[in-house]
C-alpha cells in the first residue's frame, strides 16, 4: 500500500459523463474526487464496482480499476474482489433500484460479514437509466411510468435496512452539500469494515419535483445539528424512520469498536493452518496403505 | 469386461475364478449398507484390486433407502457394470425400489435377510429366478454376535469374505480403524459378526463356487480411493484455484466441502455466499481481481448462474464453473445421474457467447480434466464449464498416483513494459488473446463492463464494433477445435460402426465396444473431452469410415447427438442413443445394438459380415 | 421495393413520382428529430399511407444522439428500407455516430443545417458524394418564426413537405394538436417554421423533382399507427392476459407501462417485482391459480428467468415470455437490435426441456404472434416464448385494422366431472396434455412441484416415471411440428434458390427476394412463426427443391441456421448470412448475395442460367 | 368464500413425510392441522407455497393445494397466486436457508406490499436437506459441513428484519410447544396482511445441541410472561435483538390497524376503473383520424 498526494484530478477519467445536465450524480462524482484526494491511495490500488443503472456509470468516470457489472450485483462481485486481494481498497456504487430492488438480497450479507467495503448508493427515488419507472424508494401513490395511477405499496427504508442488518457505519448525504458528502464519503472509505452511505441524489428528468437539488438546499439537515450522537443505534434507528419525510446528513451510526473484518478472519484462518504444503500433497489422504 | 473363468475342469473342483465382481446391496437408512460397501471398496483398494462403487439413496435425508453398487476387478474399470453378480437385500422392499439401477439375472449369486420370511424360490424379482439364492439371518447372527442388530453391516462383509474371497485381512484391518476407536467391545462385536459371517459362507457353500482373482502384489498399497467431487477439488488445488463462491446443492456440495477444509492451507479462501447469483459474482470478481477462481453447483444453480456467467464472457475474465449434473428439468431427481445440461452450458446465456465445455469421464479423469479447465480458462481468458454428473462426483474409484509433473499449470498473460504504456484491455489481437491486468498494477487501469466496449474497455453503441468484439470473442477460442489432445478414439481407424459418448458414459461404451469386438464387430469409440465447441475436423476424421454408429448419451433429447449435427455432417447411419437419467446403459445393450448395426451394413451392402 | 418511376419524359416536367421514400434524420437529444419523425409518420399514416419509423439513440438519457427514419409507400413494407432517399443532419458528428444505420447513396437528397459552416461539396461522408445537397439555415429560420431555436422541428418538416408533397395537411393537424395545447403563440409559432420551410423549399427546388405518390382516397383515416411493445400488449389483453409480472428493461418495459395503463380495467393486474426472478415468479403463481399470465423482458432478465421458467415447463403451467431482443451478451447494446438470444430461448433451462418459440416480423405480426402465444400456453400448458426485437418492438408502422373475430381465444382443458373423482393432474394421456385445475377448484387438489413426479404430482425418484414424463412433455408438443400455417412460404415452390429469415430480418428478405424475382432469379422465402421445435416436414418440404440458398438472421454465429441443422439435413449449397446486430442486412445486398449463389449454380450445372 | 367445520385430519394427505425421525417440522406440521382447522377454509381454497428444502416438503403433506416450488421463490409465486385470486388462503412455508439467505431478497419487498399471506419459516439454523451446511441463522463460529474452522460471520436476525421492514404482524414459536405454535400460527392466519412466523423447529440430524427440543421446552418464555405489548413495536424491536439468545414465543408486534392490503387496493383501483370494456377496444387510440 503505497501513500501519494494526489489531488481530485488524479481520480477523473477521460470518459465524459453521459449524465443528463443538472443530474445529481455529477455533485457525488465531485465528492468522490474530493474524497479520494484525502485519502491518498493511488487509483491503481483501488478498485470501483457498480451495477447498472444512470449512477452505475460512475466507475468509468474515475481513474481507478473500474468494474460496471450487472444489474444488482455489485456487492458480491466487490466481495469477490476483496477476498482475493485484501489490500485493495475496494468500493461500491449503484442506484436504488440497483441496491435494494433487484441487489437487495445481497445487502445483509455483504453487511453481516463485515468485508471493508464503502457502499454509495445514489438514491433517487426512481429508475432513471429505463426511463422514470418506479423504485422501491419510490413513495407511496407516485406516479411514474409504470404506476400512471400511481404506486400501491410502500417504499423502502434504505437507512433503517441496513441498520437492521447490523452495518457499522451508515450515513447519508446529498450533493446539494457537495463538501460535505465529501467529507462523509472520506469517512466512510475510512471505517474500517463495511460502510453505508445514502446519497440522495436528485434526477433532474424523471424525479420528483421535492426531489430536486434546490429543495434539497432548503430543507437538509445535518444530524450534529439535531443533536445526534453517532454511537448510539438505537437514535440512528429512531432518526432513519423519518426517511423520505426530512432529509437528515451526516453519519447516523458509526461501531465505536468496529469487530474484525471477514478478510482479517481469512487472513488469521489461513496463519492458523500453518505453512504452507506443496500442491501435490493434496491428494495424499487418499492413498489406500495397506498397513 | 467381465469373464468367469471355467477352471473346474482342470482343478477337478466346482470352482470359478472371477476376474470381475459386481455386488449390488440395498437396505433402509440405518442398515450401514452403504458403510459396509464402504468397508469393502477400501479394503479391496488397500490391496491392490480396482475398484468402484456408486451409491444411490431416496430422497429422506435418514432412514428411507438405500443402495450401493460395488465392482472389483483385477482389470481397470470403467463403469459400475450392469447385472449384479452378488445382491445383497436387507429387505426387499427397499431393495425393488432401485429397479434398473440393481439389476439380478439368472447367474446372481442372491444373499438376503431370512427375517424377510419370503421363501428363496418366492423372491420377488420380477421376471428372474437366481439359481442360487441364499436366506440368511443376517439380524440373527449381529445380535448373537453383539447383542443388538448394529452388527448387521459386518455380518454381511464376513458372507462376502467367506463367499468370494474378497481382501478378508483389508476389511479387518478397516473394522479395526473404524470401531477401534469406540472402544473394545465393539470392535470384539463387530469382528465376531465378520467371523460368524465368513463361518455361515463356509458352513453354505456356493454350488460353483467364485472367488475373486487377485491382483499383482506389486499393487498393494498403491492406489487412491475417492469420489469425483473430491478429485475435482483437489485438481482445482494443484492449478492454483484461490478462491471458491459457492453455495450448498446436490450433488456438488461435497466440492465446498472439501475446498473449505484444505484451501486455506494453500493461501486460498472459500465463500459461501447467499445463493448461486452471489457465489458466481464472489468468483468472477476474485478473477477480476487476478486470481484463479472457481464456482460450482448442479442444474438449478446454474440457471441462476447464467446472467453472470454471460458478464465473464464478455468482460474476458476467466473462470471456471463445475456443473455436477443431476435429473432435471427444475429440482428434478437431485440425487440421480443425467447427462442433460449439455445445451444449457453450451446455450445458456442471452447474446453471442462461446464457452468451453469439457467432460471428464471417471474419477481418475477429473484431475486432468479440472486442470486442463484451469488452463483454457486462464489461457483464453473465458469462463470454462466442467460437466461432470451424479455418478462421477459421487462414485468412488481407485485411482493411480498421480504423476503431478506430468501436468502443466498455465496462468493469464499479464501486461508488461510498453503495454502498460497505452495499456488497451481489448486490444484487437490476431489472436484475439488481449493481455489482462488486475486492479493493484500500475498503468493497467481500465473499466470492465458488462456493456459492449472498445478496445480500451469504454463503453460503445458502435455496431462496428460489437461486430469486431464478438470476432474476437470467438476467434480466440478457435484453436480450440485443433485440440486432437482432448479427444480419445480408440479402435481401427477404418472401422465402419463407430460409437461416440461422453461423461460418465463414456465407460459403458468402453466396455460395449470391448464386448463388440470380442464378437468380431469392427467398432471404433470416439471420447470427447471438449464437448464445446465442437471440434469439427476431429468428428469429420472419426466419421470418415463410420457407416453406421451411436452417440450413447443418458438424455431425453440425444444433446450431444444434436449438437454435434450443427456443426458436423453426422453420416447418416449414426444415430442418437439416449434415454432419461436413472436408467442407465448397459455395456451389453450397447453392444447388442452394435450387432444390430452391423447387420445392417450387411444387408446395406449385400454381402457377409466381416470377421 | 423502391421505384422511382421516372414521368418527367412523358409530362415534359423534369420530375418524379416517388412510390416509396425513406427518410433518415439525426442530430443531439434536444433538436427534437424524433419528433419530427413522429409527426411526419403520424400525417402519413392518417392520409393512408403506409408507413414505418424506427428510432435510434446513443447511450445518454437526455442529449446525446439521436436519429429516426422513416419510410412512408404508397405499397405494403416489410421493413424501414436500406439507403436513404432523403437524409437530415442538424449536425455532422450525430449523423455520423449512426453509420450504417443511416446509409448515404448517390441518389440521396442530403439535407443539412447551414450552421455547422460546412459547404455541400465537403459534406463528411466517407466514399459518397450526393448528387443533391442542400445546406439549409433549418437554426436561422426557427428563430426567424419563434425567436428561439425551438421550432427546428417544425422548419424540418416543412422542408420534407415542401420538397415531396409529404402529407402537408396532416402535419399541420398534427401541430395543431400537438401544440395548440401550448398556446396560440406556441403554435402560430411553429406553424411560422412550417412555412418558412415550406418556402424556401419551393425557392431551392431539387435539380430532379421527387414527389410522393399519393394513396387511394378509402385508405384515409382507417389504419393504426403503434410499435411492437404497445402491439405485444394489446394482444395480450385480447388473449384474456390477467396477470403480468415485469420489471423495467429496455427495449421492453413499454410492454409493462402499456399493461398497467390498461389491463385494470379488465380485470387484470400488473405487479412490478423486484426483479426478473421475481416477476416470472409472480406469473407463474398467477397461472398455477388458473389466470393467463404473462412477463416480458430482455436478454439479462431472460437470463435471471431460466430457472422459474424450467419450473414452469415441469409443472405443466401456462405461461407467456417475451423476450424483446436487444445487443449481447450480457449488458451488451441495450437500444439496438439483434436476434442472438435464440439459443437461449430453445436451451437455457437445464434438464429436457421443449417450450415453443414464436417470433413476429412486423408490429402488425406481433398481434397474431401473441395471440397465438397465450393461445399455445394454455393449450400445451407450458411456457412459450415470443422472441421480438428492439426494431420490431420499438418501430412505429401503419397496421390495418385488426379484424379480431379471425382470431381464436383458447383456454386450458380444466378436468370436469368423473376426471375430478380420482384426480391424476399429470395423467399419462395419449396427447400427453392432461386436464389441469387451480386452486379454488373443488377436488382438483394436487401438489404442484419442480421436483419430478407421478401422474398425481407427488415426489418420485423413479427412473422410469422420469423417462415416461419428460417422453409425455416432449409428445404434447409433437403435433406443433405439423401446424404448416406457422410457416409463410412465399414463391415457386419448385424454385431452386431459397431463403430462410426470421424476426425483424422477415422483412428484409421478402424485399431482397422481390428484387432478386425482379432480376429474374427464382427465388423462394421461407418465413417461420414457429422457430422451436423445428417442423423437420415443412423444412425438408421446402428445401426438397432448393440446391442454394440462404438463412439470413443478425446474430454472430447464425444461430437459427444451426438449430435448423440440428433437426433437418440442410441441403449443403444453404449457408447462413448472418451478422452481429445494429448491422443491418439491407434488401439489395441479400439480392446481390442470391445472384452469386444463381451464379453458381449455373457453373455447377454447366448450363445457362433460367429466365 | 365457505366455512365449514373441519378437523385437523381433513388437512393430512396420504403422502408419509420423509423426515428425520424426530425432526421438528413434524410437530409444525401438526401445529398447522390444527391451526388450519380453527379456520374453516376447506382445502381446495387453500394454496399452500414453499420453496426447496427439508420444511418446504410440508405442503404435500396437507390436502391443501400444493405448490412445492425452487428454492427460495416461494413468496413470490404466492404473490402471483393471491393476485390472481385474492379469495384463496395463501399459505407460504420454508427453511432459514430458502428464506433469509436465498430468497432473502424477496422478503422486504412482500412485506412493504402487504399481501395478506401467512409466512411460515422453520427456522433449524441449518441447511437440513443438503445435509448439514451454514445456514444464514447459524450463530457466528459454528462448525458445519462448509465451515470446519467454525462460520466467520454473524447471523441474519429474521425477527428484526422483518420487524424493520414494517410488517404487521411478527411472532415467534417452536413445535416444542405445539399447541402454542398452533395458536400463534392461527393468528397469524388471520392477521389480514402479511404476517411472519420465525419457528424454531430443530433439526436431529445436523441442528446443534442447543437447538433441540429438549432445550427448547427448559428455555422457551412466552412473550406474555415478559409483559410484553404486542402493539408497541418499538418493544418488539429490542425484544427482537435477543434472537440467538433467548427464545421468545408468542407474538412479537401484531399491528392494530392492518392498512390495506395490495390486493384490496388492486380491487379498487379495478373497480375505478368502471366498466369492463370490450377487448376488441384495446386497438382504438392508435387509429389514425384524418379529423
Ligand atoms: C437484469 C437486468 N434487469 C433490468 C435491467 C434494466 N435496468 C437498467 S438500470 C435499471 C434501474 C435503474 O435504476 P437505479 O438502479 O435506481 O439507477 P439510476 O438509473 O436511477 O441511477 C434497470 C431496471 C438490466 N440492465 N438488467
Ligand atoms: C437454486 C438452488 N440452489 C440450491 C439448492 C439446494 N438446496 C436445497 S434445500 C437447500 C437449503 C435447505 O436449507 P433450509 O432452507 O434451511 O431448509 P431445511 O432443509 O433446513 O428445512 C439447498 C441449498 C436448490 N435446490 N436449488
Ligand atoms: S435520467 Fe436522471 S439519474 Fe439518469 S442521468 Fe438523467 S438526471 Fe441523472
Ligand atoms: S435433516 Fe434435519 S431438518 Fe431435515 S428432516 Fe432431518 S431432522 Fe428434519
Ligand atoms: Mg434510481
Ligand atoms: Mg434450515
Amino acid at each position: 500500500m503505497t501513500t501519494v498526494a494526489l489531488g481530485p484530478k488524479d481520480f477523473k477519467s477521460e470518459l465524459k459523463p453521459i449524465w443528463c445536465p443538472g443530474c445529481g450524480d455529477f455533485g457525488v462524482l465531485q465528492a468522490l474526487y474530493r474524497a479520494l484526494s484525502g485519502i491518498g491511495r493511488a487509483p491503481h490500488e483501488i478498485a470501483f464496482v457498480s451495477g447498472i443503472g444512470c449512477s452505475s456509470r460512475i466507475p468509468g468516470y474515475t481513474t481507478a480499476y473500474g468494474f460496471n457489472t450487472v444489474h444488482g450485483r455489485a456487492l458480491p462481485i466487490a466481495q469477490g474482489i476483496k477476498l482475493a486481494r485484501p489490500e485493495l481498497l475496494v468500493l461500491v456504487a449503484g442506484g436504488d433500484g440497483d441496491g435494494f430492488s433487484i441487489g437487495g438480497g445481497h445487502v445483509a450479507h455483504a453487511v453481516r460479514r463485515n468485508f471493508d467495503l464503502t457502499y454509495l448508493v445514489m438514491d433517487n427515488q426512481i429508475y432513471g437509466l429505463t426511463k422514470g419507472q418506479l423504485s422501491p424508494t419510490s413513495p407511496h401513490g407516485l406516479e411514474t411510468a409504470t404506476s400512471p395511477y400511481g404506486s400501491l405499496e410502500d417504499p423502502v427504508n434504505p437507512l433503517a435496512y441496513v441498520l437492521s442488518y447490523g452495518a457499522g457505519f451508515v450515513a447519508q448525504g446529498t450533493p446539494a452539500d457537495m463538501p460535505g458528502l465529501a467529507k462523509i464519503v472520506e469517512e466512510a472509505i475510512r471505517y474500517p469494515g463495511f460502510a453505508f452511505v445514502n446519497i440522495q441524489s436528485p434526477c433532474v428528468t424523471y424525479g420528483q419535483e421535492v426531489q430536486q437539488m434546490k429543495v434539497h438546499k432548503a430543507t437538509m439537515k445535518t444530524l450534529a445539528s439535531v443533536g445526534h450522537d453517532q454511537t448510539d443505534r438505537i437514535a440512528a434507528m429512531r432518526l432513519a424512520q423519518d426517511y423520505g419525510k426530512a432529509l437528515y446528513t451526516g453519519v447516523f451510526y458509526r461501531n465505536p469498536e468496529p469487530p474484525p473484518t471477514f478478510e482479517a478472519l481469512v487472513r488469521e484462518r489461513q496463519t492458523a493452518q500453518g505453512e504452507r504444503p506443496a500442491r501435490e500433497k493434496i491428494l495424499d489422504r487418499y492413498l489406500q496403505r495397506a498397513t | 469386461m467381465r469373464a468367469w473363468i471355467e477352471i473346474g475342469k482342470e482343478t477337478g473342483a466346482e470352482e470359478q475364478m472371477a476376474e470381475d465382481l459386481i455386488i449390488g446391496m440395498a437396505g433402509s437408512g440405518g442398515d450401514g449398507i452403504v458403510s459396509a460397501g464402504e468397508a469393502l471398496v477400501s479394503a479391496a483398494a488397500s490391496e491392490g484390486f480396482h475398484a468402484m462403487m456408486t451409491k444411490s439413496f431416496g430422497s429422506q435425508i435418514r432412514g428411507g433407502e438405500s443402495s450401493c453398487r460395488v465392482r472389483l476387478s483385477i482389470r481397470r474399470l470403467h463403469n459400475p457394470g450392469g447385472v449384479l453378480d452378488v445382491a445383497v437385500a436387507l429387505n426387499w422392499e427397499d431393495f425393488l425400489r432401485f429397479g434398473a439401477e440393481l439389476p439380478v439375472g439368472g447367474d446372481t449369486v442372491v444373499i438376503y435377510e431370512e427375517a424377510t420370511g419370503v421363501a428363496p424360490h418366492e423372491i420377488p424379482l420380477p421376471g428372474v429366478l437366481p439359481r442360487e439364492v441364499f436366506a440368511v439371518p443376517i439380524d440373527a447372527l449381529a445380535k448373537e454376535a453383539m447383542g443388538t442388530d448394529k452388527a448387521k453391516t459386518s455380518v454381511v462383509l464376513g458372507l462376502l469374505a467367506g463367499w468370494f474371497d474378497i481382501a478378508p485381512a483389508g476389511i479387518l484391518r478397516g473394522m479395526a480403524k473404524r470401531w477401534g476407536k469406540k472402544g473394545p467391545e465393539v470392535l470384539s462385536g463387530n469382528e465376531k459378526a465378520f467371523a460368524l459371517g465368513q463361518r455361515y459362507a463356509a458352513e453354505h457353500p456356493l454350488a460353483v463356487a467364485r472367488k475373486l482373482s487377485r491382483p499383482p502384489d506389486e499393487r498393494v498399497g498403491k492406489q487412491l480411493l475417492l469420489d469425483g467431487n473430491d478429485m475435482c477439488a483437489a485438481a482445482a488445488i494443484f492449478a492454483g484455484c484461490e478462491v471458491f463462491g459457492g453455495y450448498p446443492i446436490t450433488p456438488s456440495t461435497e466440492v465446498m466441502q472439501f475446498l473449505t477444509r484444505e484451501i486455506w492451507k494453500y493461501g486460498g479462501a472459500v465463500l459461501q455466499a447467499e445463493d448461486e447469483i452471489a457465489s458466481i459474482g464472489v468468483a468472477v470478481g476474485a478473477s477480476y481481481a487476478g486470481k484463479k477462481a472457481m464456482t460450482a453447483t448442479s442444474g438449478p444453480g446454474m440457471s441462476l448462474k447464467t446472467e453472470i456467467l454471460g458478464l465473464a464472457s464478455l468482460a474476458e475474465l476467466p473462470l471456471v464453473l463445475l456443473n455436477v449434473q443431476r435429473g432435471g428439468p427444475s429440482t428434478g431427481s437431485p440425487t440421480k445421474p443425467e447427462q442433460s445440461d449439455l445445451f444449457q452450458a453450451a446455450f445458456s446465456a442471452h447474446g453471442d457467447v462461446l464457452r468451453p465445455i469439457l467432460a471428464p469421464t471417471t474419477v481418475a479423469d477429473t484431475f486432468r480434466v479440472t486442470v486442463e479447465a484451469f488452463n483454457l480458462a486462464e489461457h483464453y481468458q473465458t469462463p470454462v464449464i466442467i460437466l461432470s454428473d451424479q455418478e462421477i462426483a459421487q462414485r468412488k474409484e481407485t485411482v493411480e498416483p498421480i504423476e503431478f509433473s506430468r501436468f502443466d499449470v498455465l496462468s493469464r498473460r499479464e501486461p508488461a513494459g510498453a503495454e502498460l504504456e497505452h495499456y488497451r484491455r481489448f486490444l484487437l489481437t490476431e489472436s484475439g488473446i488481449s493481455p489482462i491486468s488486475h486492479p493493484g498494477m500500475v498503468g493497467g487501469n481500465y473499466l470492465a463492463a458488462g456493456i459492449e466496449h472498445n478496445e480500451h474497455g469504454d463503453p460503445t453503441v458502435s455496431g462496428k464494433m460489437h461486430a469486431l468484439m464478438n470476432e474476437k470473442r470467438f476467434r480466440k477460442l478457435a484453436p480450440l477445435e485443433r485440440r486432437h489432445d482432448l479427444f480419445e478414439i480408440v479402435g481401427p481407424a477404418d472401422a465402419p460402426l463407430g460409437l461416440v459418448s461422453w461423461g460418465s458414459n463414456a465407460g459403458v461404451c468402453r466396455e460395449a465396444m470391448e464386448l463388440a469386438r470380442a464378437r468380431g464387430l469392427q467398432v471404433k469409440l470416439l471420447v470427447p473431452t471438449l464437448i464445446y465447441p465442437v471440434a469439427r475436423e476431429v468428428y469429420e476424421g472419426f466419421f470418415a469410415s463410420v457407416e453406421a454408429g451411436l452417440v450413447v448419451e443418458q438424455s431425453h433429447q440425444g444433446q450431444l447427438y444434436r449438437i454435434l449435427r450443427m456443426y458436423v455432417d453426422v453420416p447418416r447411419g449414426v444415430t442418437s442413443l439416449a434415454r432419461s437419467g436413472a436408467n442407465p446403459f448397459q455395456p451389453a445393450e450397447v453392444a447388442a445394438k452394435l450387432a444390430e448395426l452391423a447387420l445392417g451394413l450387411q444387408v446395406r451392402h449385400g454381402r457377409q459380415a466381416q470377421e
